[in-house]
């Protein structure tokens, strides 16, 4: 019996964000031009088939969406400006729904309402949590550790990762069974997945993928911004981790009221991924502002949330920070109060459900694929071949 | 009066006065003739021993191909090389045509 | 007369032309061998090449050849002679020589293409073919060509939207014009259409505009149910007999008659989907308005008129008329597919899309879509039915032929209607089977896109592996299934379940068996009339003065239907402009010195007066002789072989030239 | 000159109507299908103009067969087609006469549009001649005897 | 400045296959017609081409015959190297100012001889064989140039006056200037043409930098016996491919090139030439690349079906872009829709089958309407399709839409029936 064509997908992945999927004449174009289409996987428009007959097992077991990295040669090529590379990205926010077993992220990406006033309402909660256990604010100096006690904001913090974790490991979990159907299939032996386990830390943290999109020709303007793009989520991915691992393990050191001399290396860690998360979020903003690049002709709300959250987190923190040096007691805890008002929502809203998620989506997505295609190798391969190969 | 009708004094004086009009398009086409009699004299040359193919003879006039591909194709035409068979029957060889 | 005397005395001078084709014949003929034999032949000044003998270049080497060296016949080898005969006659006559001393050899469609696997033995034949033409130019004699007074009067066939452009246009010119149509109403097919691409304007809206024009036009006389039932003549003289039958009802009692009738048959303008009465109006607006009685259907039973029994009766009046030229504007038929066919005719479910398009013309607009009373939410088209078809894959047609021809229409045409019941029935979903999209011209493509954004999804089947249309088994959301292998998703199985599937079928031409038997016009291998040559010749068939317009030729949409029925009327008027057609002498010719007048002649010619024998006076003797009056001679040569005397010729194709030509042909030659 | 005639190749007259089996030609060469070289074809305008000596005459002259290609029903000359099938008649019993195979000479309805009847005409007239031998052998033969 | 005054009934502008059977349809009428013609040739696009299908005549067997009716023509005057300057509406009638640009050849003395030609010692890119060779800077333009005259290209002489000495009939004129022309006329047909889609116009298809990557037009050059290398070889090194594809839509259906629409005739002509390459290269492998094969017209199907059966592949997929290898082959990447696999192929030789822009603006000159991509555009497309929204002015052949020689014949044929009849009505009888 054959695939049903089921019509709804199409206006499925419109509502999250697929423009012109429809356009689609099928020539094949995008996947030719496609840098990162290999003989193991051909994209975009491989996905754009999927949404347009509707189907919706395969989509939700693909890859393809995390693999891309929206260079834009298939949009900017694309014989009647279906957009491919819009398809891939509203695949990339229905993926993400799916994955998702809170079933937030859905309601994200198709309502603005529940997107914004989400963000909103944590934002306020944290405002009446602060509000509520807040210690008294110090206004001869600056005292921030008497207004937010480190111990309280740390724990804050547990609990925040806590719930983040619960989140995000939730998804990779449905990820990891809607993409690699355990169970169905023949078995993937675990030392398969050892072996691979080197390459989403690898990738996640160098992004090596980008440079296959990074051509040769630096004379041309577009290529060149591909390699701006690359090095601005090399700096990116450097930047969160930072702040990460500040935040979570090193709160006590990182927000502290002693003013440390300006060569220490918590003022430059922080200046290092202040700067660097300050310049992703502008790049994405101006980019998305002024539509020059392929990558940016369209936005979808996600794609603004994000950047304009982080631009908040960011400018909070460094307004904070600057209100903290000069002295100024009140503004420093009210930027603070913003602060964190604008951090909860990116911790926990964003990074398991927005945009942010791709950030491990992607090195998870190119495990998978280097596990599945070892597991092909192993089982095409005569046995002997690969022993005496490894 | 057309220019059959002139005496030939004046013919000079008529050209004389063209060229100075197109002063510019003279000037740039004499450089261009001049371009193209060294090249063709280097092309002559490397056909002068025996038939070459058009990348047996951009390789001794040390030209990209395919703009001794357009001079070979040219002096075709007018009758100053002649094809001379095949060489690997793929490439075709080129020889001059004796001056009449 | 004194001319051909001269030339009696004259040594005869020939000139022999081999053209190259631009290849069509150099590619397999060594023209310069066949140029190098002819050369060494008796009477042969002068034996040349060229790449192409018909351009201007080829033609000034000829005539200067004739001015300079004094030729006073030529032969040229190149293509068919139906194609450049003609221009070569024009070629030595500019030089001065009497057209009729030109021959002209077919050296590419009968040797150069059909022995391409030979070259060595084509171009022996080609020496071989050229030396008869020598054999023959040696006896060509000088001959003036007929001319005759011609009717300024053209017959249309036809009064669909062809028939009347081609109408107007010719009437415009101020020639007189009778157009006949077969059924009692005008506007042909079109008429059946709703909104048309690439206007979207409404088919009858444009349609009528052009009808108003046409019946009230001075120049052109309306004939409906009427056809062409004789013919005769020839070129500028065509004798054709019309036979009219009556509309039946005519006005005062037309509305009641129309309100009387009861008796009912399916109604044709809806193909079939809705039933009309015997007496009828094709359609609200129809022209003429005026009802008309269907004769073939009505039952002859009388009907009760305002308390009267009234029977009607067909009074069929036939009549001749004398006209100069034939425009051919028959049209065509929507393909039917045969029974079971995609489940044509067998699921209800199944419509084509002209019979789709009726019911969207016929239908009580509402919000919602219906069809047999459930309501429609997804859709089916299929494209390529009756078009494009495959030996081996598709069967051929009850007439042996295969349509592998496509349709052209019918891609633009289907997604049109797509697009127009997306825009009514936004929730509606369209699955549409394709092979290749055609929307070739220049606004069409846009409504290939336009249905990609009205969400339609495109499945590319391949030719041999047709999509098939099952009923969907009990329980099913839908009735019908559509199933296929889907090649734009790697050949997946795919399996779509719709309300309704549309069958996009191609056209046929209208079958006029009877015209084309009658004025002998060649059918194609697709079973369109056929034009004598695409390019050079596109709307003319090789009978001289019939043309053709429109779908009659292969399909066409409305613009090229009009395009073709406009150039059909350029080559009438340019006929019959000048009130005299020129036909060629080739007529038969009675040397008086042979003939005895013994009459056999006139037993073999079934031509009216064409020869007779006459008493006419030689030398102060009367005596009976053959008299030939050429307008009504054919030229068939009944006559040549008939005469025991050996004294008729048909001028131009003399027995003495074809038996020079064999002897030739009998010939060995080198090569 | 036992070789001479063996690579001597038969040869093949048709005579074709403008209006059928020369158009016919015409069509089986704008498609680009093959056949004999042997195959030479002359226009007529109706082959009722020859009478039966043309043909014999032909025969004589070293035409080992001829095809007449008539338009049929679909002529466009009124009478012309009985008469010419009536003279073919007349001539398959001159030929019989002479002792000439009257399966040298055939008469075929062949229309504008009629390439695979045109090609079927010419393949079988070749095998006849194949079958049957020259022309001149006949002759010759029947002049001895 | 000389001032010549010609009276005629129709101005037919444009002397390629549309306009001169436009011409031909009215002059057979009896009208008078002027044809105007930019180049020093008549014969358009169409005599540049090799062979033309459904029916593979040889194109000169189509088009020359036409220039020479044409030229031969008691009621036909033509006017080449001419352009139409303005046309103003005087008392009912159009009033044409036409500039006759200087051949420097006088048109009554020269006799097409060529010794200009050979003596010239300037060679310059051949426009007519698509710069694949050269000409001189005084030439004929094309061996059935009608009509066949030598002309004189002042932009690229070095007046030397060497072809004046050479002249046997002393044709060579150096004195000669543009002059106007005036022309009075009832009605205008405008048959101005088509261009090619450029093929540098795609930059993934390098840019037109790939010697070995030639559009369509460039392959008729090729395939035409009167070619610029006489038998069909790779531009860039001379070499004899052995492995030729087509790149089809690579000038059409391409929005990303601002030609949305489809260009008609791509399909059919790629067809057509790779089944004439069989011919001349029977070892050669032939590919072509499409998205959709548009073969509609009468017999183009069954001309597909056969080229087929040839064994020429055709392969489903938008080629995505063209490279090089070290050899100058280029390498098409493209993925085969059919099996969903993106492909990297090397041939010897591409052809990008471009399509149809309009050649001419006619807006300033002719105030007539033209369409979104600059075709001239009829008010009533269906049924009069070669009007224009000007009375007396009609429009035909590519000049109003993209279309192959048959369609843009009988387009003329119309263009010319409404002329004629727009002449009746004016007139009043001829």
């Amino acid at each position: 019996m054959g695939t049903r064509i089921e019509p709804g997908l199409l206006y499925e992945l419109k509502k999250y964000g697929a423009v012109g999927v429809e356009k689609c004449f099928n020539c094949g174009n995008c996947t030719a031009i496609c840098p990162l289409t290999s003989d193991n996987y051909a994209f975009p428009r491989n996905m754009i088939r999927m949404v347009q007959i509707g189907n919706k097992e395969q989509l939700s077991q693909s890859l393809d969406p995390w693999l891309c990295y929206y260079c834009g040669d298939c949009s900017a090529t694309c014989p009647r400006e279906a957009e491919p590379g819009e398809t891939m990205m509203a695949a990339r926010r229905w993926l993400t729904a799916q994955y998702d077993w809170t079933g937030l992220a859905s309601k994200f990406y198709t309502s603005k309402a529940w997107e914004f006033g989400s963000m909103i309402l944590l934002g306020l909660l944290v405002v009446v949590i602060v509000a509520l256990f807040s210690g008294p604010m110090v206004t001869e100096q600056v005292e921030l550790n008497t207004f937010a006690p480190i111990h309280i904001v740390h724990l804050a913090d547990w609990i925040m990762a806590g719930i983040l974790l619960v989140f995000v490991g939730g998804n990779i979990l449905k990820m990891y069974l809607s993409v690699m159907q355990p169970g169905k299939g023949p078995s993937i032996p675990l030392s398969v997945y050892i072996f691979e386990a080197w390459k989403p830390i690898y990738h996640g943290l160098l992004q090596k993928q980008w440079d296959v999109c990074v051509e040769e020709d630096v004379d041309n303007k577009e290529l060149s911004q591909e390699r701006i793009a690359r090095i601005t989520h090399l700096l990116l991915v450097s930047g969160y981790g930072l702040m990460l691992v500040l935040i979570i393990f090193f709160l006590q050191w990182f927000q502290t009221d002693n003013i440390y001399p300006f060569y220490h290396p918590q003022r430059w860690l922080g200046y290092y991924a202040t700067v660097v998360l300050l310049w992703g979020a502008g790049y994405a903003l101006w980019g998305r502002m002024k539509k020059e690049i392929q990558a940016h002709r369209f936005s979808h709300a996600s794609d603004w949330i994000f950047p304009v959250l982080l631009l908040m987190v960011t400018l909070t923190g460094i307004l904070q920070h600057i209100f903290r040096y000069l002295g100024m007691p009140l503004p420093t805890y009210y930027t603070y109060v913003l602060h964190l008002a604008f951090t909860a929502p990116m911790l926990i809203l964003e990074v398991p459900f927005g945009k942010w998620a791709h950030l491990y989506y992607r090195p998870l997505a190119i495990y998978f694929q280097a596990v599945k295609e070892k597991a092909k190798e192993y089982k095409e391969a005569p046995a002997g071949a690969l022993a005496s190969a490894e | 009066m057309s220019y059959k009708d002139l005496s030939k004094k004046e013919k000079t004086q008529v050209l004389k006065q063209l060229r100075e009009e197109h002063a510019d398009t003279v000037k740039r086409t004499q450089a261009l003739l001049k371009e193209q009699n060294a090249i063709r004299k280097k092309i002559r040359g490397a056909l002068g021993e025996e038939s070459r193919t058009v990348t047996q003879v951009a390789n001794i006039v040390d030209m990209p191909t395919h703009e001794v591909m357009w001079h070979i194709s040219a002096m075709r035409k007018y009758d100053l090389v002649a094809e001379d068979g095949m060489e690997d029957f793929v490439d075709v060889l080129y020889k001059l045509v004796e001056e009449k | 007369m004194t001319e051909t005397s001269d030339l009696k005395n004259e040594e005869i001078k020939i000139g022999v032309y081999t053209c190259y084709c631009g290849g069509n014949i150099s590619d397999v003929v060594k023209c310069e061998k066949v140029a190098d034999a002819l050369r060494e032949m008796p009477n042969v000044v002068v034996s040349r090449t060229n790449m192409a003998m018909c351009s201007d270049v080829g033609q000034s080497i000829i005539e200067e050849d004739i001015k300079s060296k004094g030729l006073n016949r030529v032969i040229v080898g190149a293509c068919a002679p139906s194609l450049h005969e003609q221009t070569f006659r024009g070629t030595v006559s500019r030089a001065g020589l009497n057209p009729y001393l030109y021959h002209h050899v077919g050296l590419r469609e009968q040797n150069s293409w059909v022995h391409g696997n030979n070259p060595g033995e084509a171009t022996k034949k080609a020496i071989r073919l050229m030396l008869a033409g020598l054999a023959k130019a040696r006896l060509l004699k000088p001959l003036d060509a007929i001319k005759l007074e011609a009717e300024v009067h053209a017959l249309v066939i036809g009064g669909g939207v062809a028939g009347l452009r081609s109408a107007y246009d010719i009437a415009r010119r101020g020639i007189r014009v009778t157009l006949i149509e077969k059924t009692p109403f005008l506007g042909g097919r079109m008429a059946q259409l709703e909104t048309v691409f690439p206007t979207n304007n409404q088919a009858r809206e444009d349609l009528h505009d052009l009808i108003e024009k046409v019946t009230q036009h001075p120049n052109i006389t309306l004939y409906t149910s009427a056809e062409m039932v004789g013919y005769g003549g020839y070129i500028g003289n065509y004798e054709v007999q019309i036979r009219q039958q009556s509309r039946g009802v005519s006005g005062d009692i037309a509305e009641a008659a129309l309100a009387a009738c009861t008796q009912e048959i399916p109604d044709e303008f809806n193909y079939g989907l809705t039933k009309r009465k015997v007496i009828y109006r094709a359609y609200e607006g129809c022209y003429p308005s005026d009802p008309a009685v269907d004769w073939e259907h009505y039952d002859g039973k009388p009907l009760d008129i305002d308390g009267k029994e009234v029977v009607f009766e067909n009074t069929i009046k036939t009549f001749d008329l004398k006209v100069g030229a034939i425009v051919m504007a028959t049209g065509f038929n929507p393909y039917e597919p045969p029974k079971g066919d995609y489940g044509y005719g067998e699921l209800p479910e199944v419509v084509t899309l002209p019979q789709f398009i009726r019911y969207m013309g016929f239908r009580e607009s509402s919000d919602e879509l219906t069809w047999n009373g459930r309501p429609v939410r997804d859709i089916a088209v299929i494209h390529c039915v009756g078009s494009r078809h495959v030996a081996g894959v598709h069967d051929p047609q009850p007439d042996g032929i295969l349509n592998n021809y496509c349709s052209r229409v019918c891609c633009t045409a289907a997604l049109h209607q797509v697009n127009e019941l997306r825009e009514e029935f936004p929730q509606l979903n369209v699955y549409d089977f394709y092979n290749d999209i055609r929307t070739y011209g220049l606004e069409h493509e846009a409504y290939y896109k336009e249905a990609s954004q009205n969400m339609v999804r495109f499945l590319r089947f391949h030719v041999d592996e047709r999509p098939e249309v099952a009923a969907a088994p009990a329980g099913d959301t839908h009735p019908v299934l559509v199933k296929g292998k889907d090649y734009l998703t790697n050949g997946l199985e795919i399996e779509a379940a719709v309300d309704l599937v549309i069958l996009a079928v191609g056209i046929i031409p209208n079958p006029v068996p009877e015209l084309v038997d009658l004025m002998k016009i060649p059918v194609g291998d697709d079973r369109f009339l056929l034009e004598v040559h695409p390019k050079l010749r596109p709307v003319e068939t090789p009978v001289p003065g019939v043309v053709l317009a429109g779908t009659a030729q292969s399909p066409m949409n409305i613009q090229e239907s009009c395009n073709a029925a406009s150039a059909a009327a350029a080559k009438v008027s340019a006929l019959l402009a000048k009130g005299q057609v020129i036909l060629e002498p080739f007529v038969a010719k009675v040397d008086l010195e042979k003939c005895d007048g013994t009459g056999k002649c006139v037993e073999v010619c079934e031509y009216e007066d064409a020869i007779a024998v006459k008493t006419i006076t030689i030398d102060g003797k009367e005596v009976q002789r053959a008299v030939v009056t050429p307008a009504n001679c054919s030229g068939c040569g009944n006559c040549v072989s008939a005469c025991p005397n050996k004294a008729v010729e048909v001028q131009g194709w003399e027995v003495a030239q074809f038996e020079a030509m064999v002897e030739a042909l009998a010939m060995e030659v080198e090569a | 000159m036992e070789a001479a005639t063996s690579t001597k190749v038969p040869k093949i007259l048709v005579i074709a109507t403008l209006s059928g089996g020369y158009a016919g030609a015409d069509y089986v060469g704008q498609q680009h299908l093959h056949y004999a070289t042997n195959t030479s074809i002359l226009p007529v305008r109706c082959p009722s103009m020859f009478s039966e000596d043309f043909y014999i005459n032909a025969f004589e002259k070293g035409i080992d067969g001829i095809i007449v290609m008539y338009s049929g029903t679909d002529s466009p000359y009124k009478g012309g087609p009985e008469r010419t099938a009536q003279i073919i008649d007349n001539t398959y019993k001159q030929m019989q006469e002479r002792g000439l195979n009257t399966r040298r000479l055939r008469l075929a309805a062949i229309c504008t549009v009629c390439k695979k009847p045109f090609l079927k005409q010419v393949k079988e007239m070749n095998e006849t001649l194949d079958e049957i031998g020259f022309v001149q052998d006949e002759l010759a033969g029947k002049g001895d005897g | 400045m000389d001032i010549n005054k010609i009276k005629a009934d129709a101005l037919v502008v444009g002397g390629g296959i549309a306009g001169m059977q436009s011409a031909l349809d009215l002059a057979d009428q009896g009208y008078q017609v002027v044809l105007v013609e930019k180049d020093p040739s008549i014969g358009g696009k169409m005599i540049q081409l090799s062979k033309v299908f459904p029916t593979l005549d040889c194109c000169s067997c189509i088009t020359t015959p036409k220039m020479s009716a044409v030229a031969n023509h008691a009621n036909i005057q033509t006017l080449t190297y001419c352009e139409v300057q303005s046309i103003d509406n005087a008392d009912g009638h159009f009033v044409a100012q036409i500039l006759k640009k200087p051949r420097y050849v006088d048109e009554d003395d020269c006799t097409g001889c060529r010794q200009c030609e050979y003596v010239c010692p300037i060679d310059v890119p051949s426009v007519f064989d698509l710069n694949m060779t050269a000409r001189r800077a005084i030439r004929v333009p094309f061996s059935t140039a009608v009509p066949q005259l030598a002309v004189l290209d002042i932009e690229n002489c070095i007046l030397c006056g060497k072809c004046a000495r050479a002249c046997p009939a002393d044709a060579v004129d150096f004195t000669q200037t543009a002059y106007e022309i005036e022309l009075e006329v009832d009605a205008i047909v405008l048959a101005t043409g088509f261009e090619t889609t450029p093929i540098d116009a795609k930059k993934e298809y390098g840019a037109g930098n790939l010697h070995n990557v030639i559009d369509g037009l460039m392959m008729e050059r090729l395939l035409a016996p009167t070619g610029p290398y006489a038998r069909v070889l790779r531009p860039g090194d001379g070499k004899e491919p052995e492995s030729i594809a087509y790149v089809q839509c690579a000038g059409s259906r391409d929005e990303t090139l601002g030609v949305e629409y489809c260009s008609r005739v791509c399909c059919m002509y790629a067809i057509k030439q790779a089944m004439l390459i069989a011919g001349a290269l029977p070892m050669a492998d032939i590919t072509l690349y499409y998205m959709d094969i548009r073969a509609f017209g009468k017999g183009y199907d069954q001309f597909y079906q056969n080229a087929q059966a040839m064994g020429i592949e055709f392969v489903k997929g938008k080629v995505a872009k063209i490279t090089e290898d070290e050899n100058q082959n280029p390498v098409v990447r493209v993925e085969l829709i059919d099996e969903g696999q993106v492909v990297e192929r090397t041939h010897d030789m591409i052809v990008l089958s471009v399509g149809m822009v309009p050649q001419y603006n006619p807006g300033s000159v002719y105030s007539v309407g033209v369409g979104e991509y600059g075709f001239i555009k009829s008010p009533a497309p269906n049924i009069s399709s070669t009007e224009t929204n000007r009375s007396g002015i009609f429009a035909t052949g590519a000049a109003t839409a993209p279309m192959d020689i048959v369609d843009s014949i009988a387009s003329a044929s119309a263009a010319a029936s409404g002329a004629a009849a727009h002449l009746e009505a004016v007139q009043g009888g001829n």
